[in-house]
């Protein structure tokens, strides 16, 4: 398990109803992150819509997150 | 030079106002890459790009893109490639609140409906 | 939106500054033209164009277009059009004043030759 | 001959040394005024680079001219 902090933006944040929170997980990729806090952020957006940083840097989805990382996860933008 | 304001009405619904979500560390370098991206293409601009945060009123300008070249076709590209990247790769989200009081995050109509009342926002543009 | 500064120099010539004869009762109909054709082809945009008339200094802008619509597709095609038909059709002639004295008609490098020292000017763009 | 009154714009001005001139011409189309002033006007320019305009309307070069019109010869514009 590991200790992973998760920020959530825009609608996710708003349906988490915080902003932020740390989640004791049994995650490898941020994919993982994104599924297993899915019901929290209720998405049913494919993970290609969506966007992820680590640690305030972007990430792709496939990449691998240590204890102690911080998930920042990323709705669609508002795009055209 | 492109500037994108604040509308009254989109996909046929009244907006009273605009809220711009902006994840500022990451829009910052992100942005700071398109305009690098955009000198590599069209090695002749010069660029400078500005997007507003947080609660814009109808008439606002909330995106502002102005790009120098000496021949006008490459200002012309470098401009649209800006604003096109901005739009796309910047993490900003756009909640846009209704007349009816009604209000929703713009291109998220496939994601978690929160909002009460919440109808679909349909496709955007500006 | 589209605004055209009067270049420091061009085709590696110092420009001092420019001059531009225009012949309005034509410039100001083909202009309308122009926009009114824009207007058809991009039904949504709203817009507006300027074009100075004689001598000119250099940063001092010389042709404004300025182009709203709800989509900025529609906006950066139809903006594009304007300049792109206002600098091919009308009636409006460029005189470049170089530092060293000189002087030419740009792109009339193949018309009479009638400046002392007129060396051709090259293929132009602003 | 007809009474043509041709006006020089530009560069075929600054050759023809006067903006406006009325000449006696033989001509019926706007390319023979071209053609007939081009000693004046100095251009060694195909038409095809120039354009015409007959009493402030824009014109072909195959356009009919009649007594006392007045044609203008436009140099090629600045474009790009």
């Amino acid at each position: 398990m590991k200790t992973i902090t998760i920020r959530y933006f825009a609608v996710f944040r708003e349906h988490a109803g915080v902003g932020e929170e740390s989640l004791s997980l049994d995650a490898s990729t941020a994919m993982d992150v994104y599924h297993q806090t899915q019901e929290r952020h209720g998405s049913k957006e494919p993970v290609g819509h969506c966007k992820v940083a680590i640690n305030d840097v972007m990430a792709d989805w496939s990449s691998a997150v240590d204890d102690g990382d911080t998930v920042l996860l990323f709705p669609p933008v508002a795009g055209g | 030079m492109f500037e994108g304001w604040v509308r009254n009405q989109n996909d046929g619904r009244e907006v009273e106002r605009l809220e711009y979500e902006v994840y500022e560390p990451l829009a910052i370098i992100e942005g700071e890459k398109v305009l690098d991206e955009a000198q590599q293409r069209f090695p002749h601009i010069n660029a400078v790009c500005v997007h507003r945060s947080g609660l814009l009123d109808i008439g606002e300008c909330a995106v502002w893109v102005g790009v120098s070249a000496a021949h006008r076709d490459e200002a012309f590209k470098a401009c649209r490639f800006i604003i096109d990247e901005i739009k796309t790769r910047l993490p900003i989200w756009k909640k846009e609140h209704y007349v009816d009081g009604d209000s929703g995050w713009v291109n998220c109509e496939r994601c978690a409906n929160v909002n009460h009342r919440h109808t679909d926002p349909g496709k955007q543009g500006n």
